[in-house]
């Protein structure tokens, strides 16, 4: 049974310094609140692994909160680069920042073998790429069939995961629908995880295209409203587009991005 | 119509769209590639099934999403997977008939560069975006569509870091290395389409957009780039093509 | 895009003698009709696999269209034992068959491996158990990260998978829903595949807990109503539990069985 | 309550029920298993979490299900998911705490055959149903229950053939062969309790059903039994578990 706490509470039990953590969500329901509250509470040199470091990691990134980043695409989804993903990595700003980098397809296999309580993923990918070269997670493994050789990597087993879901009901289970990417995968992977949902209620209603993750496989659930904005949550909110299209502006340089931080993130306890 | 009635992105968008068969399942990037999928699905074929990574299988959006998580991909899919399962299940064992590319860099053989430009791959000059579903897309799709703009820096004799294999360094490669996709079929420009040449892999001109010549398309190409014999000249855009192409743009314009 | 058939017609179009054949459904959706129709149909020499071969195989073990079963668990679920699959294999009746003995937890995962393209499936089970002794294809893989053994199993490539579906739309669309099993995995595993469907619709409204596939990956449907019992399918038919209580009795005694079969399956399109 | 008033299965079963602490997370079979851990969640374990390998998480049924994929799992459970993901998700990483299994032959160290008695595995003079999700309980959930009829047919010294590990032949099989789960804790007969020695791994008997003798144990057991010191017996069924018990076997005679 998942224990119920504050967004803050929360991250300050679940969250420490140095942690591997994973928050999830593709493009649909991505944990910003969780996110902003990490920057807030100021940790440091976090492992961050996603799939798609969006704006979020830029955030995080930027804010100094990760020295290492485990992931397979770094962008703003429809506008372009992520400026200070780039200015960490290209100028080591504001810290350095090491990257483990990935494809999709190996990421989700990761998950999926951390959630499966494996060592390793196999998977038909890489072959040719110049990713092996610069990823030592990358190896091989023989068939022992057919003698064929595919791709191993290993599992992910996050310290902690974190993600953002439409509702939860009094004991903790968690109900999402729309497009669910690799979260179930995510949090089943972790040792521990939060989730944040937009409200709790009596009875999780069955919908289509549902996911539900049992409380007694979570950690901590948190009511936040709204957590997933600027991403939406189906059923809720709506993508504010235009918001990714501005990170691009406010975030290319330190000084604006570091104001919109401290007047955003730094004050409130969600972004407007 | 002529060349003033349409930009060369609106060819480019008309010309890759036109390489979409009726009934084939086509695996989508958001931008040019979901635009050009979708404008074949409302001009000639209606039975297309659109993949998108996000799980959302044969979307069928009436606007342009904005992205590759767009609810209207959830809300119009025939069926909405986990990601690892639109990969394991879906991409992996080939049931995909084609998937759409872009470039940061390409070069002769085919072969795709998202990751990094100059420097190193630990200090380079560009950060770029990196692998997403690249990789397995180039390896696994019975055939790769590259939707790119062509300029010299783009085009490049050897690109700086290979994210996804199209020909590696020639025939032979891709088989070599137990890729079982058909690999990159049809690149296509704002100035033309280039194929594989198939005795040697490289990428010839096969066909010009309305209005280009061979020499702008050299100039824009940083390998001596070679021409087909039986290069021709691509349809315009028709009316009907550009309608539905600008109606689509529209949809992105509306959305909130 | 899945070609609408008869029942008759699938069978006879998709199932061949000497094919590896799964009927899949786990106590739901069992395909009854579609097994019913190879055994009118006279196959011979079929390899059938199934995780848990109950009275559907029975039912073929005994009418002799086997040679060879591929399974995890053989038994009448809450009622006791298999006769017809016993007498094949303490008597080889009526003609030999050959076994190969797997876990649920190794043929759900060697059904994964062939849905994803993969020669093999990786596991942790049957370690110290006596099956790998007389199962050729269990063996062992290292991790190439940690060194740790673990068990390594062929994938699970079928010629031909048919199950039993709730309906289908126009052009194929497949929706299950309830306990679906190992469905969609042995479906994408195989190279051909038939659905039996209670209903065709024009248009499948969402259902929560639906799986859906797709038209396209699907070789042929078939409208047969009633077509999973005695097994049930939800929403539209329940268990019939009798049945499966009476065919201890029935399948008890070789010529009582022949009987039932010439009387139930021989002569009629879909059991009453 | 008296010996008259109840039976050996009754018993047996409300043991079975005694040893799940509410709020764990049980995968349940059906038969035995599935009547006692339903009794649990009716009488002291309301959120006992029951799993079954048709996929069903945290059902709830209001009547004992017939089967391991009856109906009304599905419409109960918080989550139906896919057999392959109960294994893999569910089992396999050792979310689940306490495992249930039935035995057609049990051993002294705990291991399970339900796979052939007699002869040899190709030519066997009873074919049984085999491991079904066996072997992977035994392996990974925290405890294993085992609920069988005791009998010296039953309880041999040696299994024909090893479907599932209990202790091996002995203390540290388990960590040497990899095992994660803690194996069988505990085995409930219809005459008594059994539990490991925990220097040997020897099933010995620990507890006694009201009105068994430890003679009736040893004439019902295929090894010397070992006896524990500190020997008890269980309480006879209360009138809440009994009628609680009863009620739900109605329940099966209810549904057609």
């Amino acid at each position: 049974m998942a224990k119920i706490v504050s967004l803050a509470d929360g991250i300050a039990e679940l969250v420490h310094d140095g942690d591997v953590v994973a928050l999830e969500g593709f493009t649909h329901l991505i944990p910003f609140a969780a996110g902003h509250e990490i920057i807030r509470q100021g940790r440091r040199g976090l492992t961050l692994v996603r799939m798609t470091p969006d704006v979020i990691y830029d955030q995080l990134i930027g804010a100094g909160c990760a020295s290492r980043l485990v992931f397979s695409w770094g962008g703003n989804p429809g506008v372009g680069s992520l400026h200070r993903f780039r200015d960490a990595v290209q100028h080591s700003w504001p810290a350095p920042l090491e990257l483990e980098e990935h494809s999709h397809a190996g990421m989700a296999n990761r998950y999926v073998a951390g959630a499966s309580g494996l060592p390793f993923a196999v998977l038909r990918g890489y072959t040719g790429t110049d990713l092996p070269r610069h990823t030592a997670t990358i190896r091989t493994v023989d068939c022992p069939f057919t003698g064929e050789t595919l791709t191993a990597l290993p599992a992910l087993r996050p310290d902690v995961t974190v993600v953002h879901a439409q509702r939860a009901d009094r004991v903790g289970n968690v109900q999402m629908w729309g497009i669910t990417g690799v979260q179930k995968e995510a949090v089943l992977a972790a040792r521990r995880s939060l989730v944040t949902v937009e409200e709790f209620v009596d009875e999780l209603t069955p919908v289509p295209g549902q996911v539900v993750l049992p409380g007694w496989a979570i950690t901590a659930v948190a009511r936040v409203p709204g957590g997933a904005h600027p991403s939406y949550t189906q059923g809720y909110s709506v993508r504010d587009n235009d918001f990714y299209r501005d990170w691009d502006a406010i975030s290319r340089d330190r000084d604006t991005f570091r104001a919109w931080i401290a007047r955003h993130v730094l004050t409130t306890e969600v972004p407007a | 119509m002529s060349a003033a009635d349409w930009s060369a992105d609106e060819m480019m968008t008309v010309a890759a769209a036109r390489q979409l068969r009726d009934g084939t399942v086509c695996f989508v990037g958001i931008g040019l590639p979901s635009t050009a999928a979708n404008l074949a699905r409302v001009t000639h074929a209606p039975g297309l099934v659109l993949v998108y990574e996000s799980g959302c299988l044969g979307a069928k959006p009436d606007r342009l999403p904005l992205s590759i998580g767009d609810g209207i991909l959830a809300d119009t899919a025939d069926a909405v997977v986990s990601v690892p399962e639109v990969f394991n299940y879906w991409l992996q064992p080939g049931r995909i008939d084609v998937g759409f590319l872009g470039a940061a860099q390409l070069d002769r053989h085919g072969n795709i560069n998202t990751t990094v430009i100059g420097g190193s791959y630990a200090d380079p000059a560009v950060r770029l975006p990196g692998a997403g579903g690249a990789p397995e897309i180039a390896a696994s799709c019975g055939e790769v569509v590259v939707i790119v703009r062509q300029s010299r820096r783009t085009f490049t004799g050897r690109v700086d870091f290979v994210t996804s294999v199209g020909y590696g360094t020639g025939p032979g490669d891709r088989a070599r290395l137990g890729l079982r996709g058909g690999g990159p079929r049809t690149v296509i420009t704002d100035l033309g389409v280039l194929e594989p040449d198939p005795a040697t892999g490289e990428l010839t001109l096969t066909r010009l957009h309305p209005g280009v010549t061979v020499e702008q398309a050299r100039a824009a190409t940083g390998w001596p780039l070679a021409v087909a014999d039986g290069l021709t000249t691509n349809e315009p855009p028709t009316p009907d093509e550009l309608a539905a192409l600008r109606a689509l743009q529209a949809t992105l314009k509306a959305t909130p």
